[in-house]
């Protein structure tokens, strides 16, 4: 088939159509999506198990020592807080470009990324040796007169983090609100309850409509420097210290790109879920999930590209003890990791390159968890080789993590899991009221000559305004 | 007892009608009428027809830049003399109050109260919290069709009404008040 | 600690370790509730040169002692000083119990007939000494020593006379000269030294306090 | 008030370790190792344990060194700047006497990358699976004796840990000491993945447990607290011991004398190859070292008007500004 | 302080220390809550000495019992226990220093595994019993009325001195027996014998500061040596001389001190004297004036060329002659024998060919000096051997033993396994064991008294070796016993004498009592400056040390004929077996103190178990890697335990380190690690009959299982940091030469 007269969305759709469609995702669950909440239900079960173990025995449990007092936790909490950038990227970036593509898919990305943040909040908390003690870190006053170290990027990552999880929950709110409206119309019961509290009684009026695209606005432009400035404060947990492998000036950048990549790659794996799911092959279709391909592919080789810069500037550079980091990545214990870290992140993103395998939903499925798998392992030789190989030979060791780490991690996509769970069917996934925008204009540009008419009766009537004599008679 | 006055609504399911509605509104073609006291209700955002309404004011932004600048001042500030006062931290040859950090840190400040007043100012000026909602609501508004609503009295009912039909109104809903 | 000091002792002297006198001023306003309790807390008292007492209350429990020791009796009545028998306290961190020989100096003669002071003449017959229960304690990574807290309010302490050291000791213990067996009446915690700390420009390092 | 402060902090302090830091300590605690005299007999080590209640954590906690040795005494082979006996003075003297930049930072030999691959796959090296790099050394004789290396906490001027720390539990003391302080610790770990050498430890559980069986806790030292899990620790220069004697000081209202006290490895240290003093006293030992080794503090590179001195800080060149000072060890060749 | 009415030591009863911080530190406690009140209890004196303070540490004398060298240390005693070793600055021995197994000592005095009351053997096993049953169990035994035949009784000790020796003496006097078996595995007794012969003195002082040359030949003098602490000082004296002194290490197995070594050779084991006459044929034929030695010797010397020579040790002809320039160039030197050539059955001959080099190159008077003997040579010490651990094994098989007391010594863990001992033993009638812990030795016992700690009770020691000022060094209690149901040796023994009627020993209530007044009849030499005997006392409780003055010593070089046997491999067991000693663990006695288990071994840095050296060639030869359990077999049993590739062995060495390896011993040392010794030939010097720890032959193989090996170093080597930078002697020389740095 070809595919270039495709288009993003069939612009002859009714609404009353859109309205239907998407609000049958909130019907009550088929068996499946029991089935998935409890997998989920019973991941999160082990992470709570491991971490109840862990808590009272302390962390000697999850195998970590000296040199490596970081391991997964910590890799794991850039993974997720990386996988958030891709709904800020969808409902930001793209609005601001006018990109309206972006309409069927980014709620359910913005969703993703609150989600995310949620998740990832979890492990620094996790990893504290003393995490009854987390609120320490928090300024506030106390006649004790003792305050957080605002030079520790650790508090940065606190307040960062608190701001980007406040403003994209927020923000996903803001974005809800039509839409909400429309389920408080449509439904009855708890539900009814519930949406005409949260949908704060919005009748779409042009008042409220215009304050919203304002608002709308705004808050895009506060949250894409928002989001790049989380993620570089992120690398700066690293890249702030002298360890060599982690101090390295090009982390902020290529932790964004690791951001954006790791987010879109599990964009295109919710939306083939969703789009089967709910078959939404109306508004989800190949074209949008060509855009998104390509996009991912784009960012896969911008972060190639950093990756190939940090070695390029690692061995060209004189630090032998950076360059050693760097070889032990490739011959080291870590190897293994390394290697399929640079497989799944720089090679595997060809097959995005190809019609072919971009239209396989099914490989476009297994592809896109991959590419997730690789950023994974990403985060990990960021933290793990520089630990084992520091300055001090003394204390070049190696870590593997223990059961306890692993499970916690496992768990910690159950949690996301079940959220978004929960998510799809108390929430329209897709945005309703932009899915019309969208049509309605499309159609405009499509059909140029309803356009060109409808033009010309307006002039007629203002013309016929025109004639004087009229007024106050 | 022409202090009777009247609230209708009229829903049209072309938005192309409504527009036209609004601006024979606009042109008088109903004495008394003006196109100021129009209000929509629609499905989706249309900006023409704001066009056609005529500026109407929405202060958000100023209240952003507001929570901006509140942001910075109150964020670097907090944050200096928090430092200033913490009597253990700054010794060891570095600076009491390090501008590198309370840069970035200042920075999410900025955005954080930004975002903030950003939303709440929305929620308020948009009637949202504490303005007063329509009595007049259709659920075809949340699907596929616009409302125009318009206060009337005696002389300007039924003309509107006529000039509604005439641009094929689907429904027309009134009340009376008092 | 009282705000009105704090704000002068911050207007006047910037190098002094004072903490609510570096509160900023507007974040008293916005947390007017810490304004209010601190504004709350009693102004100085003066019977005591060149210090600030300490503030802060503590809901003591009544301690089981194997004798009870009439505080009241010695201190309040006979007015015997303080570091007579708590001798310890001017040369050491800690303020010591008085062995039971001191005690039997004086209750060999006096009061014998008393049933406390039989008690206690049995423990010394029995050569060992009572096993008394610990009142005032800080946690264990606390270091605090009497002796230089003596040194700073009793013997350096200009116009102070050595007579009055119950008002130094009651600073923190409370007025032991009132009660029988001692009772904790003051928090004792990090927030109730730091704030005496600040008012009499103590040092502010952690490792002065904390090991 | 604090705009006052803000004022008065505002440019206060704000000198690097290259102009000596903090000019306001009121000692400067400094420790020198001859390295010539050491023998590496693990005396120092094993009085830190005896003083500052360092838990015994078995083998199997061993084994994950998750152990918590303040003082460790590292051993080494190889000696990358001498190969006694074949090498020429003229050829090796600006080698072996050179004391900046540190080796870490040096181009030195390009090869040694490739030393380290050659290490992973060495006979004798116990290669990848249980443990990185366990190197059977290069050549076949060994002619000398091996290299000990007695490590403790550097007390670094220019901390790498102390601004990580999110919640300031360790900092920078008027005493010029790195200091940990345990009840605040929130155990985020940040300050040990932050020193590069490596010198400070974490109680990954509660020792406290099992590391004192009755009666053996008797022998705990009052005057420091037993650490609970969570806590990051590190050598503290015997903060205890510097506290009873500051303590003695003042209440006699004079200054701490040179040698009046020492720390615990210090003291036992059988052929006194440790040294420790203030730095601050002209007059101290340490001093007297340091400026006869011509070796300043806050400087990242030493230029020594004699280049011949032994004095060097290790990793010198990370700008970490250490407070102990180790002379070279000394070989016949 | 004065020490005055010292036993009435009312300040050493533990006080209520709830508060003061043995209480684990509550970091888990919210850090602004106190403790609750009324949960503590904190306990007065009864009656205060003036000087002890709560809250402040006072510094008790007393003398270290860790091993013979008997340094003297101060116990820091704080609210009635002691918390802290520290050397005693007055001491000629350790000038206030103290290794490792000092500061030890005070978890043998804590340790969780003391024995608390008196174990009685019935039907077999060890029961409780009380100290009545105990004591006249012992009385029925040993006492007067039992019908002991005087010798068939037997004393079997550790290094003992001071007034210990003096009562062990006086009651073997008593029974009417001379069976006093002194054992130590770790010994200098050829040497001593060596001495003996060509000096005329078994033990004369060795001058390592005045020495600008030490040539050892596996004389570990830093770390197993008869007396460390002094040693290392005296070796940093020697380091930091002008010129500085350069230390050549010969041995098979690299030593703490080979580890600090200048030129450390690699020998092959038991050819050390082969060695020695190579480098005396170099020096004759550099113009060393040979003229003094018999002619024989001259020939014997003259025979051992170079080739010969590096072609029987191993040790390249260009090495020998470079040490013999060493020797010659910078005079005066000193030529050490130690463990590694002794343990042979040449050892004698072996070690006379290395004393021949000190007496070739004219070190005695120099660097070798007489001793003398002390004022009171009964209070010296016996120093130990493994002759009498042969003797005693010898006496067992002849059933020639019916009552035996052992104190201070472990032979059932020491003894080689082919001695049969711990069968031999059993076979002996009634055996009292004098000890702190469940040893293999007490727990064979039939009757086991627990004893006070070092650091409860009294005595008086005078390290085996003595440098010039001689000295007594007291041991008083730095806290009560722990347990009120042991009883202090000097008291039994004492309470022994008395039912023994021994002459001179009635008078005394108790060994404190005696120890008063044996220092009270003290000359008055000795006593110096003090006015009364009580103040004499006082003051040495203060000092811990009492000097005495030394009598006579002199040395006379005489040569002794030496015949070194022939040296073949033997093919069957191509490797030799080194049970190495290492500083901390000693022969085994310190394996239950957790610090020294904990304390890595000073150069392999492996804790808490036992490992194989292994070179990297022979490794290759085996096939094995670090952490491979290999299996070291001689004749007489097999040893299991992980590789550590080791570069400080011979090729033909496999070294395994003493101290593990305990079948008893209590929670910290039972069942860990391996014991070398079970496993050696039991060969003996053929000429002094000790026990030749090195001549055992053994075979080595894989045995295809692999452990992490638990050791401190993750990567040996710099890899180009300046970890460890070294510089060149004679720049050392140019810029430090002479100049006392601060």
């Amino acid at each position: 088939m070809k595919h270039v007269s495709e288009k993003d969305i069939n612009e002859e759709i009714k609404w009353a159509q859109i309205n239907t469609d998407i609000l049958q995702s909130l019907q009550n669950p088929r068996k499946a999506y029991w089935v998935a909440v409890a997998v989920c239900i019973a991941m999160l079960a082990c992470a709570v198990v491991a971490e109840v173990y862990q808590y009272q025995n302390g962390l000697g449990v999850a195998d970590l020592n000296r040199p490596h007092m970081w391991g997964l936790y910590i890799a794991t909490f850039i993974f997720w807080i990386g996988m958030s950038h891709s709904g800020t990227l969808l409902s930001a970036i793209l609005h601001i470009v006018h990109a309206d593509w972006r309409k069927p898919i980014y709620r359910f990305a913005e969703a993703m990324t609150t989600f995310s943040l949620m998740t990832a909040g979890f492990f620094p908390m996790i990893h504290l040796g003393r995490m009854w003690n987390l609120y320490w870190v928090i300024p506030y006053v106390t006649d004790r007169g003792i305050w957080p170290n605002f030079r520790s990027p650790l508090v940065w990552d606190a307040f960062a983090i608190t701001t980007y999880l406040t403003s994209s929950a927020v923000f996903l709110f803001i974005g809800m609100i039509p839409d909400l409206a429309i389920c408080r119309d449509n439904s009855t019961g708890w539900r009814k309850k519930l949406y005409s509290v949260l949908s704060l009684g919005w009748q779409g009026t042009d008042r409220q409509w215009r304050n919203f695209r304002k608002t709308y606005m705004l808050m895009a432009c506060f949250l894409i420097p928002l989001a790049v400035s989380v993620h570089s404060i992120v690398s700066s947990d690293f890249a702030m210290s002298i360890m060599p492998g982690w101090h390295v000036t090009s982390f902020p950048p290529y932790f964004v790109a690791g951001a954006l990549y790791s987010g879109c790659a599990s964009i295109i794996t919710l939306f083939i879920i969703l789009r089967y799911f709910f078959r939404w092959e109306e508004y989800m279709t190949m074209a949008i999930h060509e855009k998104i391909c390509k996009l991912t592919f784009a960012i896969a080789m911008v972060w190639t590209y950093l990756n190939l810069v940090e070695f390029g500037a690692t061995w060209y550079g004189h630090d032998p003890v950076a360059k050693e980091v760097l070889i032990s990545k490739f011959v080291g214990p870590f190897a293994p990791f390394f290697w399929a870290m640079l497989f799944f992140g720089s090679v595997l993103p060809f097959a995005l390159a190809f019609e072919k395998s971009r239209r396989n939903l099914p490989w476009m499925f297994v592809v896109s968890l991959l590419l997730n798998v690789g950023m994974w392992l990403e985060r990990w030789m960021i933290v793990g080789p520089t630990l084992s190989h520091a300055y001090g030979p003394e204390s070049w060791n190696f870590l593997w993590p223990s059961i306890v780490q692993w499970a916690i991690v496992f768990g910690s996509f159950g949690w996301f899991g079940l959220l978004f769970l929960i998510f799809v069917k108390v929430v329209p996934a897709v945005s309703m009221y932009e899915v019309k925008e969208m049509v309605f204009h499309r159609r405009r540009e499509a059909n140029p000559e309803l356009a060109a008419q409808f033009h010309r009766r307006i002039t007629d009537a203002q013309s016929v305004t025109a004639k004087p004599g009229i007024e106050g008679a | 007892m022409s202090n009777k006055k009247y609230r209708i609504l009229g829903l049209f399911s072309d938005f192309e009608e409504a527009f036209l509605a609004i601006t024979d509104i606009k042109m008088n073609k109903v004495p008394g009428v003006s196109v100021d006291d129009v209000r929509l209700m629609s499905p989706i955002e249309h900006p023409e027809i704001e066009e056609i309404l005529g500026e109407r004011p929405a202060h958000v932004p100023k209240f952003t830049l507001a929570g901006a600048c509140f942001g910075i001042t109150f964020g670097f500030l907090f944050l200096a003399s928090a430092q200033a006062n913490f009597l253990v931290q700054p010794q060891g040859g570095k600076p009491v109050v390090p501008l590198p950090s309370n840069i970035v840190l200042t920075y999410e400040m900025l955005i954080l109260f930004g975002v903030i007043f950003t939303v709440i100012s929305f929620l308020i000026l948009s009637g949202l919290i504490g303005g007063k909602k329509e009595r007049l609501y259709s659920e075809k508004v949340g699907v596929d069709q616009i409302g125009v609503i318009l206060e009337l009295d005696e002389n300007t009912y039924e003309p509107t009404k006529a000039l509604f039909k005439q641009h094929k109104v689907l429904e027309i809903r009134e009340e009376v008040i008092k | 600690m009282s705000v009105v000091y704090s704000f002068f002792s911050g207007w006047v002297d910037r190098s002094g370790a004072s903490i609510s006198s570096r509160l900023p001023r507007y974040l008293m306003m916005l947390s007017g509730v810490i304004a209010l309790v601190l504004l709350a807390a009693s102004p100085a008292r003066a019977d005591v040169p060149n210090a600030v007492p300490p503030k802060g209350e503590h809901q003591g429990k009544h301690v089981e002692q194997p004798i009870e020791f009439p505080h009241d009796i010695h201190a309040n009545v006979n007015k015997i000083n303080c570091m007579y028998c708590h001798t310890y306290a001017r040369r050491s961190k800690v303020a010591g119990i008085p062995p039971t020989s001191k005690c039997m100096g004086c209750h060999m003669v006096i009061a014998t007939d008393k049933p406390r002071i039989k008690k206690l003449t049995e423990y010394w017959e029995k050569r060992e000494p009572p096993r008394w229960k610990k009142v005032h304690d800080v946690p264990d990574f606390v270091h605090f020593t009497h002796e230089k807290h003596l040194k700073r309010f009793v013997f350096d302490n200009q116009g102070m006379e050595v007579d009055k050291v119950s008002e130094v000791c009651a600073f923190c213990h409370g007025e032991v000269k009132k009660m029988t067996v001692a009772e904790k009446v003051k928090p004792l915690n990090m927030g109730f030294c730091a704030r005496c700390h600040e008012a009499n420009k103590g040092p502010f390092d952690c490792w002065k306090c904390h090991k | 008030m604090s705009l006052n402060n803000i004022l008065t902090n505002w440019s206060r302090y704000r000198k690097g370790a290259e102009e000596g830091g903090f000019h306001e300590y009121e000692h400067q605690w400094g420790m020198v190792v001859d390295l010539n005299k050491c023998i590496g007999c693990n005396a120092c080590s094993v009085a830190c344990y005896a003083e500052n209640n360092l838990p015994v954590v078995g083998e199997t906690r061993y084994a994950k060194s998750q152990f918590m040795s303040w003082m460790r005494i590292e051993r080494y082979w190889d000696e990358p700047d001498i190969e006694p006996y074949q090498a020429t003075p003229s050829a090796n003297v600006d080698v072996w006497i050179e004391t900046n930049p540190p080796a870490a930072k040096t181009d030195v030999k390009p090869s040694m990358p490739g030393s380290y691959a050659k290490g992973l796959l060495e006979p004798g090296g116990q290669g990848f699976e249980e443990r990185v790099g366990v190197y059977a050394t290069k050549g076949e004789a060994q002619d000398f004796g091996a290299s000990f290396l007695p490590m403790m906490c550097q007390q670094c001027h220019a901390a790498t840990c102390e601004p990580v720390c999110p919640v300031a539990a360790t900092y920078h003391t008027p005493d010029g000491l790195n200091a940990q302080v345990y009840n605040r610790c929130i155990g985020s770990r940040y300050c040990s993945n932050n020193c590069p050498y490596r010198l400070r430890y974490f109680n990954f559980w509660s020792y406290y447990e099992d590391a004192w069986p009755e009666p053996l806790h008797m022998q705990l030292n009052p005057d420091l607290a037993v650490r609970d899990k969570g806590v990051m620790e590190k050598c503290t220069f015997c903060v205890q011991r510097i506290r009873v004697a500051k303590d003695e000081a003042k209440m006699e209202n004079r200054k701490v004398r040179d040698g009046e006290f020492a720390t615990a490895c210090v003291q036992t240290c059988p052929t006194g190859a440790l040294v420790f003093g203030d730095m601050q006293d002209p007059e101290s030992k340490v001093s007297k070292l340091w400026r006869f080794h011509q070796v300043e503090q806050g400087k990242t590179k030493q230029n020594k008007q004699n280049k011949e001195l032994r004095g060097y800080r290790i990793l010198e060149g990370l700008n970490t500004d250490p407070s102990v000072m180790y002379l070279e060890r000394v070989r016949e060749v | 302080m004065s020490g005055n009415n010292v036993n009435r030591r009312d300040f050493l009863k533990i006080l209520g220390w709830g508060g003061v911080g043995v209480a684990v530190a509550g970091c888990d406690r919210p850090t602004t809550v106190t403790l609750e009140e009324g949960k503590e209890e904190v306990v007065a004196y009864l009656q205060p000495e003036e000087y002890v303070i709560p809250g402040v540490g006072v510094w008790f004398a007393s003398t270290c019992q860790q091993c013979p060298a008997g340094c003297a240390v101060h116990g820091r005693v704080r609210e009635g226990r002691v918390l802290k070793m520290e050397g005693n600055p007055d001491s000629p021995i350790n000038y206030g220093k103290l290794c490792q197994m000092g500061q030890a000592g005070l978890q043998g005095h804590y340790n969780p595994d003391r024995l608390k009351k008196p174990l009685l053997r019935k039907g077999g096993t060890l029961t409780e019993v009380s100290w009545e049953e105990a004591m006249t169990q012992l009385d029925q035994k040993v006492g007067p009325a039992s019908g002991l035949n005087g010798e068939r009784f037997a004393w079997f000790t550790g290094t003992v001195s001071g007034h210990q020796s003096v009562l062990l003496s006086a009651h073997l006097a008593a029974v009417g027996s001379k069976n006093h078996f002194v054992h130590e595995v770790i010994n200098d007794a050829v040497a001593r014998a060596v001495n003996q012969d060509m000096l005329g003195e078994a033990a004369p002082r060795y001058l390592l500061d005045q020495a600008r040359v030490v040539l050892s030949f596996g004389a570990d003098f830093v770390g197993t040596g008869a007396s460390p602490v002094y040693f290392a000082n005296t070796y940093a004296k020697f380091r930091t001389a002008t010129p500085r002194g350069v230390l050549i290490q010969v041995e098979p197995k690299m030593t703490l001190t080979g580890g600090s070594a200048d030129l450390w050779v690699a020998i092959r084991p038991g050819t050390e004297g082969v060695l020695a006459l190579g480098i005396a044929k170099h020096l004759v034929s550099q113009g060393v004036d040979a003229s003094g030695l018999p002619e024989s010797l001259r020939t014997l010397i003259a025979g051992h060329d170079a080739d010969k020579v590096s072609k029987i040790t191993g040790v390249p002809p260009d090495r020998i002659a470079r040490i013999a320039a060493l020797l010659k160039d910078r005079s005066p030197s000193l030529v050490l024998a130690g463990a590694s050539a002794e343990g042979h059955a040449h050892g004698y001959q072996s070690v006379a060919a290395i004393m021949l080099l000190n007496v070739l190159l004219g070190n005695v008077g120099k660097t070798i000096v007489p001793s003398g003997a002390s004022q009171f040579p009964q209070m010296e010490a016996k120093a130990g051997n493994t002759r009498d651990l042969l003797a005693f094994a010898d006496a067992a098989d002849k059933k020639a033993l019916d009552v035996v007391f052992f104190h201070g010594a472990n032979p059932v863990y020491t003894a080689p396994a082919a001695l049969g001992l711990a069968e031999k033993i059993k076979s002996i009638p009634f055996k009292v064991a004098f000890s702190c812990f469940p040893d293999e030795t007490a727990m064979s016992a039939d009757l086991v008294l627990p004893i006070l700690s070092a650091h409860e009770d009294w005595g008086t020691h005078m390290g085996v070796y003595q440098p010039e000022q001689k000295s007594i060094s007291i041991q008083q209690p730095l806290m009560e016993p722990l347990y009120p149901d042991t009883k202090g040796f000097g008291d039994l023994v004492l309470t022994m004498l008395k039912a023994r009627k021994a002459a001179g020993f009635e008078g005394f209530e108790d060994y404190y009592a005696y120890l008063k007044s044996a220092f009270a009849a003290l000359p008055d030499s000795v006593k110096g400056d003090a006015v009364s005997d009580e103040d004499f006392w006082g003051k040495t409780l203060q000092k811990g040390i009492v000097k005495v003055t030394t009598v006579g010593g002199s040395l006379s070089a005489k040569a002794v004929e030496i015949n070194l046997p022939e040296f073949k491999e033997d093919s069957a067991r191509p490797y030799h077996l080194v049970p190495s000693a290492r500083l901390g663990m000693w022969d085994g006695r310190h394996a239950n103190l957790p610090w020294l288990q904990e304390a890595p071994d000073q150069i392999s840095k492996v804790v808490w178990t036992s490992w194989v050296e292994v070179h990297p060639q022979t490794a290759a030869k085996l096939g094995v890697k670090e952490g491979d359990f290999i299996k070291v077999a001689s004749e007489h049993g097999a040893v299991e335990a992980q590789v550590y590739i080791y570069k400080g062995v011979h090729p033909d060495v496999i070294a395994v380190p003493m101290g593990q390896g305990h079948e008893e011993y209590g929670r910290y040392a039972k069942g860990r690690g391996v014991n070398p010794l079970k496993v050696l030939a039991p060969v003996a010097d053929a000429k002094t009959g000790e026990l030749a720890l090195y001549a055992t032959r053994v075979t080595a193989a894989h045995v295809g299982r692999r452990e992490l090996l638990v050791k401190l170093m993750g990567n040996e080597t710099q890899l180009g940091r300046k970890m460890v930078a070294t510089v060149k002697a004679d720049v050392f020389n140019r810029t430090e030469g002479g100049k006392d740095v601060a």
